[in-house]
């Protein structure tokens, strides 16, 4: 279900996201229950879409104003995963969507993340799937368009993709680095695992140890923001030093203790990758 | 956003946590009058939204308004850390009998707003943590349970804060600093120091307070104490034309689609051996507008010798950027030679439309790193 | 803690919810003057804490003044299943276009609070529950979560409300009701009707307002609403003595120590075939003072004609609650016959003590079933 | 640990506990750290009395209006098994309390409850343990000197209990007799239930449904007060019958028709257990 489907992005990508072969039986826009967005009928409540239309999955659309009311209303539907592609949202009303979610098993990507792509099987978000083809990396990302740049190097290299994850780039977000690592760990489609992230908090170094002592699968990194300044807002609400701690140094070092090789630029980093499937295959 | 000292004070008078009376003021001669009517001892304090004022000479105690009106003139104008001192905050002086720190921050690892709390105030925290963590009393607040009487006693047992009355004092200031960082969507409340004085009472002698930029609009009287002065000429424009804009000190100007890649465009260039002039995203939409607005605020910062478009098209489309590219370069007068690397949704429309209008001084390439060294060549 | 509906709507003015202008007055004059004062028509309404006050004669339609007036005199004193009318609420008359029902309980079940609304209003809504159930929307909110946006378009969408400035309003007003019911520890927020007028504007036309007990601590505003008048002069009496006393219709008057255990004791009373005449309960501790504070509450009810001691001491000590009993006995005249059952801690020292005094009029049983029997029989 | 151990009643019972083979290690009082209540030492927080004394349990004997700070001050600890003795917690704070610790899997008894008592084994709360003797039935109750007088009656023919569980009498507690009832079934020393519940709420029509749906042992019931009027607060804050709803015959049928027998009197509930435990043995 698409929460904000007869918005201008949310019918661009929710129909887009349908024609790509998901499944997306319904759109809720309160007060346009009843309409259809290209054949997708529009519900008022989350409730009637997961009654009537039996949705399972959300994906936020709306402005980040009603961004939290919106996954509230999906989670309390007993939908079990969300996507949050809307961004902007007060970094407390996602604690407390956080703290509320993570005890119920409820999974969620983002706010602020484009969404997750299994190429040739489902798209769910705003990624471009025409970037990326079918293989064996796992994409696991805080970006959006940094992902797509990644994705089309590793497509130069013949290098395709099992699934593109994009956590999100705000200081709170449903998923960490280790929740989409432990997929990837488990996943059958996956051999080798790409991390892309940034800087500003320290999910980078969680995920450093993390790999260390549970992954058995390849993982290589990359890190952007090096030359970012300390204290300020990189465009990403989640991308800022503060003092001393989320710098792309310390991050870069963390992996590189844990045994992750870290690529200074894109194209770095997908060589790495091919590299290490080359070894592999 | 970060606010000044007298605001976050203002604040924490809002949510009852106890600070000194003072006044705010801009000028010497009304330094002057501050202290007249407030009184006895004043000090002199710098607004600035930076640390280390104190050892600039930007916080001076005054005897009476002679002697403030004197400090306010040797303050008003001073550049701490590159900020130039333009208010000064005039309060009543305190006596002090022990400091203490005391704040709240996002701790955005555990998902809990975290509470730390010594009897080391008045001096730099990290040092504190590094080097006696015993002495610091650290607590997390589940968001959803709220703020805890027990919370407020672990600080204090922790902290080894013996006196009653102090544990009464800083149990109550604790819960209301709690308060004020949830109604206020902080992502940090700092009192440092928090002050005892000679007759026990406990108050709050600086501020540090920072609000989430993306709540501001749930408080319009806080996203009113912006003040721009504040900011460097070009951010302050950013703001207004709504472009993600951040001034930084080197000569490629950059643009891109994506926080992500215009971080790793920004260290593309410093590999390359340049220095990025800023960091400007264009956002998901980036319309042919939005990139004459962009063009036209990195144009205007002079130490820009070269300018560096790296466009990955997803939702954004390439022949769109064209489009602003060309339309800037007839409305604008742009100097600086343009680099432009266009992937992705529409890249061939949009670089044949670049080729076809054919600017002079505009280069296209076809990678983001040949971009960026063309880039970091053409700034010399 | 039942409110009154005047009561109510203070407390709905005080959170924001649209209530009409209105004075509380207890006699006829005063009715005049509050008619006066507020102009053009009023309503004249019983205060009083029972339901069925409309079908009671217990609400008027006055023109005016004198009219209310006369009202007033009519229902003052009235006697409304079982509580007499002292209070009168003259409220400025509401024309009405609907009438819906709205209200938000407290459902132990489901652990969370519960919206009903429905455009059904003014009637019975265990009728609608019942009989229409596809015309009442319910929604749980979890505390944690707080009232969302989402929840009052459930509610709207779910009975139907089309007309955007009617969603608007009640939107508004069910997120206001929400706040009241948590801010203050209520079990039950009612509005029934919830009105619209020909104007198109939504307020509450009355209230059932209840209070939890144990919070009252908080609240001592809405504490001090309590009307002690309103309770049957035992439970008045209890209340300051501080004893857990219900009056009841019987004959056996009834102490024990626990809830459960009182409880039962009432049941076995009655399938011994007689009536408990009240519910008391020692409590935890049940110490000497204690008892005697209870036996005075339950021998000044003059229904009781026997009085039934059911006690099975754990953390309470049966020599204890005999020397209650032998105390009130010498310190209060008590005609009624006393039987006694004790078991549990020291039991057997508290048997002896009785045995030992053997006032006149007093029975050991050894078991609680014998001793109801006892009592029944005891009670003619 | 007890929580209030320094206080009447929580030294009187803290001890006692201790006394009868409970494993008491700490006692918390804010301001009293480094004192000692019969050789149990007291800490100032629940977390030091984690740390140093090992505690994993507590019992909660403080005044109602420091109960709710304290049952979170146990959980945040890291305790996470709660016995709430203190009475008088407002039910709105419960309310939070109990949506808190249950996705938490925190397990949680009362407020306003007596506690557990397996007889021979271990107290905690305030159940006088001379009363019980050790046996097969599993008594369950939302009161507690009902539960002594029941337990009495057993005593009296001949049969001992595996443990008495105290839930409270309070509109939420942390446990519902469908919670306790799912341990006795899966406990080896339990072999008839008796469920002694009283009017209010509807937690025994629950427990009903769940008897017949889940449970293989046999279970015999009593409910209290039969006589109660509606709308008055018998004793209990739960103890009330709301409208319609609540009434002691209410659950009485509900039991009876999903093949519960319920006993009318302590003495009566009693000997069906008895007769039950006959038909077994």
């Amino acid at each position: 279900m698409v929460q904000g489907l007869t918005g201008r992005e949310g019918s661009f990508h929710g129909v887009r996201n349908r024609d790509y072969g998901t499944q997306v039986v319904a759109g809720v826009t309160p007060g346009k229950g009843g309409q259809e967005v290209e054949g997708i009928p529009i519900f008022d409540t989350v409730a009637e879409a997961v009654a009537e239309a039996g949705a399972n999955t959300t994906m936020v659309f709306v402005p980040a104003r009603f961004a939290t009311d919106a996954v509230y209303e999906g989670i309390d539907a007993g939908v079990h995963t969300v996507i949050c592609i809307a961004e902007g949202l007060p970094a407390h009303e996602m604690l407390r969507v956080y703290n509320y979610i993570r005890p119920k098993g409820v999974t969620m990507l983002g706010p602020n993340c484009p969404g997750a792509l299994s190429p040739g099987k489902a798209n769910v978000g705003i990624i471009p799937a025409e970037i990326f083809r079918e293989g064996s990396v796992g994409l696991v990302s805080r970006s959006g368009t940094l992902t797509y740049q990644i994705g089309h190097e590793l497509t130069q290299l013949g290098l395709g993709n099992s699934t593109i994850v994009g956590i999100g780039g705000d200081p709170v977000v449903g998923s960490s680095f280790i929740d989409v690592l432990t997929e990837f760990e488990a996943d059958d489609e996956t051999e080798i695992v790409v991390m892309v992230g940034e800087i500003g908090g320290a999910e980078e170094e969680k995920a450093a140890a993390f790999i260390q002592a549970e992954m058995s699968k390849p993982v290589v990194a990359y890190i952007a923001g090096f030359t970012a300044p300390p204290g300020k807002t990189m465009g990403h609400a989640g991308a800022i030093i503060s003092g001393t701690s989320g710098t792309a140094q310390a991050k870069k070092e963390a992996l590189e203790a844990c045994g992750v090789r870290v690529g200074t630029t894109p194209t770095e980093v997908a060589q790495l990758a091919a590299e290490v499937a080359g070894v592999r295959n | 956003m970060d606010l000044y000292e007298y605001q976050g004070k203002e604040l924490f008078r809002r949510f009852g946590i106890a600070v000194s009376e003072g006044r705010l003021v801009t000028s010497p001669e009304e330094a002057r009058t501050a202290a007249q009517e407030l009184g006895g001892q004043v000090v002199v304090k710098a607004q600035v939204l930076t640390g280390g004022r104190g050892k600039a000479g930007g916080i001076k105690l005054a005897e009476g308004p002679e002697d403030a009106e004197q400090h306010a003139r040797d303050i008003l104008g001073l550049d701490i850390r590159g900020h130039v001192v333009r208010k000064l905050w005039i309060e009543a002086a305190s006596e002090i009998e022990r400091e203490y720190y005391l704040s709240l921050t996002f701790d955005r690892g555990e998902k809990k707003a975290l509470f730390m709390f010594t009897k080391e105030g008045g001096v730099d925290i990290e040092e504190v943590a590094a080097e006696r963590p015993e002495a610091l009393a650290k607590l997390h607040v589940d968001p959803l349970e709220g703020f805890q009487a027990y919370q407020a006693r672990r600080l204090i047992y922790g902290a080894g804060i013996e006196d009653e009355g102090e544990q009464k004092q800083i149990a109550k200031l604790a819960a209301r600093l709690y308060t004020a960082f949830v109604e206020c969507d902080a992502m940090l409340c700092e009192v440092n120091p928090l002050i005892v004085t000679p007759s026990g009472e406990v108050k709050a002698l600086d501020s540090k307070f920072t609000v989430d930029d993306n709540a501001l609009y749930k408080h319009p009287d806080i996203a009113e104490m912006r003040d721009l002065d504040a900011y460097p000429p070009e951010e302050r424009a950013a703001r207004e034309k709504d472009v993600t804009y951040v001034k930084l000190d080197g000569e490629v100007g950059v643009l891109g689609n994506g926080a992500g890649l215009v971080m790793s465009t920004l260290d593309v260039v410093a590999l390359a051996g340049g220095q990025p002039a800023n960091f400007c995203d264009l956002g998901g939409g980036g319309d042919a507008e939005g990139v004459v607005d962009a063009l036209e605020i990195i144009s205007a910062d002079p130490q820009v010798k070269s300018i560096l478009f790296n466009i990955f098209g997803g939702i954004t489309r390439c022949d769109e950027v064209a489009r602003g590219i060309l339309q800037a370069l007839e409305r604008l007068t742009i100097e600086e030679p343009i680099v432009v690397r266009l992937d992705g949704t529409n890249a061939e429309e949009g670089r044949a439309l670049l080729k076809e209008a054919a600017p002079p001084n505009l280069h296209v390439e076809p990678t983001m790193l040949d971009a960026a060294r063309r880039a970091v060549e053409l700034a010399p």
